[in-house]
């Protein structure tokens, strides 16, 4: 856990870098916030909040914090 | 909350037959132990509340060898419990009080007042149908007696007419080679029974049943025999077999409820395995 | 509905009341008499709290109606201390932590109570039985089985009233 | 009955560890300690509270002008007109999760909700007043299970709550694929666990007294005074210091006495109407449909493990089923998913869970607070998984246990931790069972838990436990805590703590807690975080106060500067030379003299730094429960148990076996009695006939092994003990079961039916099998 990314991904929304400062912790850190400004910023990238959460909740694995990574890193390369 | 009533105190049994007879709305009071609580409810609210636990003329336990046990409605459930006559010559009554609710509503809850309230899932109506019990009830004209299974009618209801009181109950003696068991299947110790199973056999010289009772508690509005199984059983010698197929009767022969603390077919179930079991273990006894 | 004059020796003492007779004796000893010490726990007889002796036999103070206990000598846990001296079974529950909130306490140590007052040698399963009606969230009862066999077996000798 | 071993004893002290009778024992055992149930006060009314008969609907109108009529009805008071309408809860720091008003303005969401509360000068007249107040609903269509509430097209309870999903939670450590990917064995599992009720014996009760000059006294049965103070000043926008709370004997509490109830706010409500004191007591039915319950769960998890048994990686996914508002469900939802964790080693771990709102009465903690739910769900898995790959379930369990200085990465450091040994003797006294008779069997399961939680959703500016301790100029002492003593035994615990650390005897020490206008502030008794935290502050206020007296005997004994001081029992002397010293009341008489005739004042506090994410430290068990079976009815009846323990330093020996007996009878309940079956959102058993509380008849021996460890955070090295043992029990009577039948109950508390249905079941498939 010690191994922090160089350089760190930053919450699209709040701009807190999560734990190691990797696009996985920052999907996390989406998730495990999930207020308003958070849903909405995923809503906004053409995916559903709730229904990532429901798949992440209903089926094993990781699926829904890989797929909202690589959202994340998308927006950032974006910018 | 329980509502406001009169309170009425008759000072002899005559006396409360005389009042019970004048007043409408009136419920009769003895140990109170299920009846305030569905006072307490608000199910029932009388206008009159007729006590009659005081009244010692019904407050007795008699036994003879030849006519039996005779017991009065004000009688406790603690002192059956407690009778020496009645552990030598009707164990099963005494085990069946020991885990009738607890010690505090024994000591004050009577005998009288748990068959009047009919219970379905009380424990002493089907143990003393399976003893083939009569009840005696009056009212200030006449009393008239009747078998015990005859005395209930639905789930808390009884042949009790205006003005009518239950004065004692009555088990014969008890026959030669014969016992009774009882158990009832519950969650803890002395809770209701969930369901119950009396049985009561008389063996002949021989070995054979000659007579057999199977009562069920809890399978239905009232207790209920099991007559199929009970015919079953008339003149076979001890066999595992036969009070398992006796079983298998008891449980189609009832009608339980589902509730949230057992299926309908849980019920029925565990009233077969209790039916059984009582049957082996009266069997045996009475096999002595 | 009239209310009746009713006299409950409670504790030795007796007291007049003046009561509508719906009144249950759990609430002529609590809110009237205002011993406090006799808990309630439930409305349906269950639990014990209520627990008082009347001439020395254990009952449930809310199963009973104030009126039916005229005449009987109501000990509430109250009455258990004699001249400021505990009695056996309450010296045997603090020995024993035989309680921890407190409010089935009182219920409870009446039954233990009645329960040596009838049979002062219990098995273990005698004192199970004897304390089966009333509910203890707290302790798991062990500690209470442990407090009246304590007493049983004569570690608290008790003082002559 | 039950045996009590001590395992590694450390070193005797004075008074930790001894006999001690708990201080509260002869108001307790004579009747004399009056709790709120018995507090009245000249001029009081009683209050009742009109509640909602549907588990969803909008308040449309409420008319109570009939009730107002009724000779004694001195008022009434409903949520729009007569309160602020603030919603409250008591994660504080987190508004959305403030979401409860306790009377609420618009809206009802579950069955038994308060809606009118109503003030009368007899409880009778107040309880029939109730049924002239006209309540007009627009019924919502309702839902009542999670899995139901998650759907797209489920009821909105909560607006803004997509999906009504309340709050989520996440967990993770290591590469959880990769570790998955190591494993050479893999089982999956979907569990369900029930509620389960306080069933305290003192149902919640207040009363409240404001007073003209703004002030409002309340006395109430709860678990942590300083809460019910922050959280009544912030839902009727006063002041903390001008509420007073008074909890002197409460009759118990097990997590469900922290929050705002509808006693405490109603009561308070219409005493600041009417201005004379208002009394609020719960039925038992109100207690059981209208307070707070143990979360129900359904549990996903997914272990791989390796051949020789080393555990991998573990997923799990859960849905709790949150009711109505969010209360303390929040940290259940957290600590749940990471006790799932316990108290095992795993290279990766993953949890996600889901607290979702139904209209069903909240879900909240309870003692435990989501570990027996965990623990339901792993140590079941974990004995179906050592009987698949043919190992010993003590022995892997063994090798993946936590140690002394484990790491659980982002979350803890293990800095005691004496689990190990607690094999020793499970393992020690099951082969002393020997064969069992053929319906009995011996299930196992380990578990550990925390002592006080680390997390501060309540935002409290205050440290978390504090103390003053006061030296009188007769060697008496008085402890002020802000700790609340609700039948756990606590005062007597800072009390033995007070005593060891002052070196005077236990009856010097008077505690006073339960009051806020006279103690500091302390979060309270919850989370099991007495003992250590404010034991900490008591340890530390102790030894301010001896430490200043020293220093007078220091002055006055021109002893040469390299000899060390001490007092015990009430003797203060040179360590090295115990003989030499001078009575304890004398020294402190000159000292208060030397302070101008100030009291001798010693202040502590405790509030954990760099500990983690959850909890200062943890305890460990393991415990094994003998089971009897009726295999034709299903019936369960407890035989025998052993619990092996690991507290640290016992503190207070006797409350720390009543408090292990204790849970070990509420965890038993949970395992196989204590069912909360509802229909259409409605409670089907509110009342002690039909909701089956453990009794004295049905409790087997609860043997202790304690196991002593030092752990360095805690005073004099003790730790929690109590709470954590409401973990184990319900997993280990479903291994029994598994033992016994090789049958696997997924759901708890598990009933007869259950029992029979899998044995037929498993009869079905052995036929087919053949």
């Amino acid at each position: 856990m010690s191994d922090q990314v160089n350089d760190p991904v930053l919450c699209p929304v709040c701009g807190k870098k999560a734990k190691t400062g990797s696009a996985i912790d920052c999907a996390r850190h989406i998730f495990g916030t999930g207020d308003k400004p958070h849903r909405d910023w995923v809503n906004a990238q053409g995916l559903s909040f709730i229904d990532l959460l429901i798949e992440q909740a209903t089926t094993p694995g990781n699926k829904s914090y890989q797929i909202l990574a690589e959202v994340i890193e998308k927006a950032r390369a974006k910018k | 909350m329980i509502h406001d009533f009169t309170y009425l105190k008759p000072g002899s049994l005559k006396e409360a037959l005389a009042m019970y007879a004048e007043h409408d709305d009136c419920k009769v009071i003895c140990g109170g132990q299920s009846l305030l609580i569905v006072m307490r409810q608000g199910m029932i609210s009388p206008e009159y509340v007729l006590d009659i636990k005081h009244i010692k003329e019904l407050d007795y336990i008699k036994f003879d060898p030849k006519d039996g046990l005779r017991i009065g409605a004000t009688t406790t459930h603690r002192e059956i419990e407690k009778s020496d006559v009645i552990k030598k010559n009707y164990p099963v009554l005494v085990e069946m009080e020991r885990k009738l609710a607890s010690v505090q509503v024994r000591n004050w809850g009577t005998i009288g007042g748990n068959l009047a309230h009919a219970d379905s899932a009380g424990d002493p109506a089907p143990v003393l149908i399976a003893l083939d019990a009569e009840i005696t009830v009056g009212n200030k004209d006449g009393q008239r007696t009747m078998p015990l299974e005859d005395f209930f009618v639905d789930y808390f209801e009884t042949v009790l007419q205006k003005g009518e009181i239950v004065l004692e109950v009555h088990v014969p003696a008890p026959a030669a080679r014969s016992a009774a068991a009882y158990q009832k299947f519950n969650l803890l110790e002395s809770d209701m029974g969930i369901v119950a199973s009396a049985a009561s056999v008389t063996l002949d010289e021989n070995g054979a049943c000659k007579d057999v009772r199977i009562v069920l508690g809890n399978a239905g509005p009232t207790p209920r025999r099991v007559k199929r199984a009970e015919e079953l059983l008339k003149g076979k010698t001890y066999d595992e077999a036969l009070f398992a197929e006796a079983g298998k009767i008891a449980s189609e022969d009832c009608e339980p409820v589902s509730d949230i603390h057992a299926s309908e077919e849980h019920r029925r179930h565990v009233l077969g395995v209790l039916t059984k079991r009582m049957l082996k273990k009266a069997w045996e006894q009475a096999r002595g | 509905m009239e209310k009746k004059v009713v006299v409950l020796n409670v504790n030795g003492i007796d007291y007049e009341l003046y009561i509508n007779p719906k009144t249950l004796l759990v609430e002529a000893i609590r809110d009237y008499i205002g011993l406090t010490g006799t808990k309630r726990g439930c409305d349906t007889v269950s639990c014990g709290a209520c627990t008082v002796l009347i001439n020395g036999m254990s009952i449930k103070s809310c199963s009973v109606l104030a009126v039916q206990a005229e005449g009987y000598k109501i000990t509430t846990i109250e009455g258990l201390e004699k001249n400021g001296k505990l009695a056996p079974i309450q010296e045997a529950f603090l020995d024993q932590g035989a309680y921890q909130c407190g409010f089935c306490a009182p219920g409870m140590i009446m039954s233990s109570q009645a329960l040596l007052n009838e049979n002062p040698n219990p098995t273990e399963w005698e004192i199970r039985e004897g304390i089966e009606g009333n509910i203890c969230r707290c302790t798991g009862y062990n500690s209470i089985v442990r407090a009246v066999q304590a007493v049983a077996s004569g570690k608290y000798t008790e003082v002559k009233s | 009955m039950n045996k009590y071993t001590v395992i590694n004893p450390h070193e005797p002290f004075r008074v930790i560890n001894t006999h001690v009778r708990n201080i509260d024992g002869i108001a307790k055992v004579t009747g004399r300690a009056v709790y709120t149930f018995d507090v009245k006060l000249p001029g009081m009314l009683y209050g009742k509270i009109l509640r909602s008969p549907h588990p969803h609907a909008k308040i449309l109108k409420i008319d109570y002008s009939k009730a107002l009529e009724i000779p004694g009805v001195m008022g009434v008071v409903t949520g729009k007109e007569d309160t602020l309408g603030v919603k409250q809860g008591i994660w504080r720091r987190y508004k959305d999760l403030c979401d409860e008003q306790i009377l609420p303005v618009d809206k009802v969401r579950y069955i038994g909700e308060p809606v009118v509360a109503v003030a009368a000068i007899t409880e009778e007249i107040a309880e029939k007043a109730l049924d002239y107040i006209d309540v007009e609903y627009e019924v919502l269509p309702a839902v009542f299970e999670p899995m139901d509430a998650i759907k797209k097209d489920a009821p909105e309870i909560h607006e803004g709550f997509e999906r009504n999903i309340n709050v989520t939670r996440h967990i993770e450590w290591g590469d959880v694929e990769e570790a998955f990917e190591e494993a050479d064995y893999i089982r999956e599992d979907w569990f369900k666990c029930g509620g389960q009720a306080h069933m305290c014996m003192e149902t919640r009760c207040a009363v409240s007294s404001y007073t003209p000059d703004g002030k409002l006294t309340i006395y109430h049965s709860n678990q942590s005074p300083y809460y019910m103070q922050a959280l009544m000043a912030g839902v009727l926008g006063m002041r903390e210091g001008d509420i007073r709370i008074i909890s002197t004997y409460v009759g118990g509490g097990f997590g469900g006495k922290f929050e705002l109830d509808g006693a405490i706010f109603c009561s308070a409500v219409l005493s600041i109407k009417l201005k004379r004191p208002v009394k609020i007591v719960y039925t038992r039915e109100e207690d059981f449909i209208a307070t707070k319950r143990r979360t129900p769960m359904y549990y996903y998890t997914r272990t791989g493990v390796k051949k020789d048994g080393t555990f991998c990686a573990r997923e799990a996914k859960v849905f709790t089923n949150g009711g109505a508002y969010t209360g303390m469900g929040a940290t259940a939802l957290y600590l749940t998913g990471f006790f799932h964790s316990f108290p095992y080693k795993w290279k990766a771990y993953r949890y996600d869970g889901y607290r979702v709102y139904t209209n069903t009465l909240p879900s909240t903690s309870m003692r435990g607070f989501g570990a027996p739910q965990a623990m339901w769900c792993s140590e079941q898995q974990i004995e179906w998984i050592a009987a698949d790959l043919g190992l010993d379930p003590i022995e892997m369990r063994r090798k993946n246990a936590h140690e002394e200085g484990t790491i659980i990465p982002g979350q803890a450091t293990i800095a005691s931790c004496g689990i190990q040994q607690c094999f020793d003797e499970i393992k020690k006294w099951i082969d002393s069972k020997g064969q069992l008779p053929p319906n009995r069997a011996i299930g196992i399961s380990a578990c550990g838990f925390m002592s006080g939680g680390i997390f501060n959703w309540f935002d409290t500016p205050y440290s978390f436990s504090s103390a003053v301790v006061t030296v009188n100029q007769d060697g008496t002492v008085e402890l002020n805590v802000g700790a609340q003593e609700i039948g756990q035994g606590s005062n007597t615990t800072l009390a033995i703590i007070c005593a060891e650390t002052l070196g005077v005897k236990v009856e010097d020490v008077k505690v006073h807690s339960g009051d806020t206008d006279f103690n500091p502030a302390d979060l309270g008794a919850w989370g099991s975080r007495q003992t250590l935290m404010a034991g900490n502050a008591v340890k530390m206020a102790a030894e301010d106060a001896k430490r200043q007296i020293l220093e007078f005997a220091y002055a006055q004994s021109g002893l040469n500067i390299v000899y060390d001081l001490d007092i015990k029992d009430r003797w203060v002397h040179a360590i090295a030379r115990p003989e030499r010293g001078e009575d304890f009341v004398k020294v402190v008489r000159r000292a208060i003299r030397g302070k101008d005739g100030q009291r001798i004042v010693g202040r502590g506090y405790y509030t954990p730094h760099r500990k983690g994410m959850i909890s200062p430290a943890y305890s460990y068990m393991l415990q094994a429960v003998e089971i009897e079976v009726d295999e034709e009815t299903g019936k369960i009846r407890l035989c025998d148990s052993l619990t092996a323990h690991d507290c640290g330093q016992p503190i207070n020996h006797l409350g720390l076996i009543g408090q292990l007996e204790g849970a070990f009878s509420m965890a038993a309940g949970y395992g196989y009695l204590e069912y909360m079956p509802f229909e259409d959102g409605k409670l089907m058993n509110p009342n002690l006939v039909d909701y089956k509380v453990i009794r004295a008849t049905e409790m087997p021996p609860a043997n202790i092994a304690e196991v002593d460890t030092y752990e360095p955070e805690g005073p004099y090295g003790a730790k929690e003990a109590g709470e954590g043992l409401t973990n184990p029990t319900a997993a280990a009577i479903g291994n029994a079961l598994f033992r016994l039948f090789g049958i696997q109950i997924k759901e708890c508390p598990i009933r007869a039916e259950m029992i029979l249905k899998a044995l037929k079941e498993k009869r079905e498939k052995e036929q087919q099998g053949k």
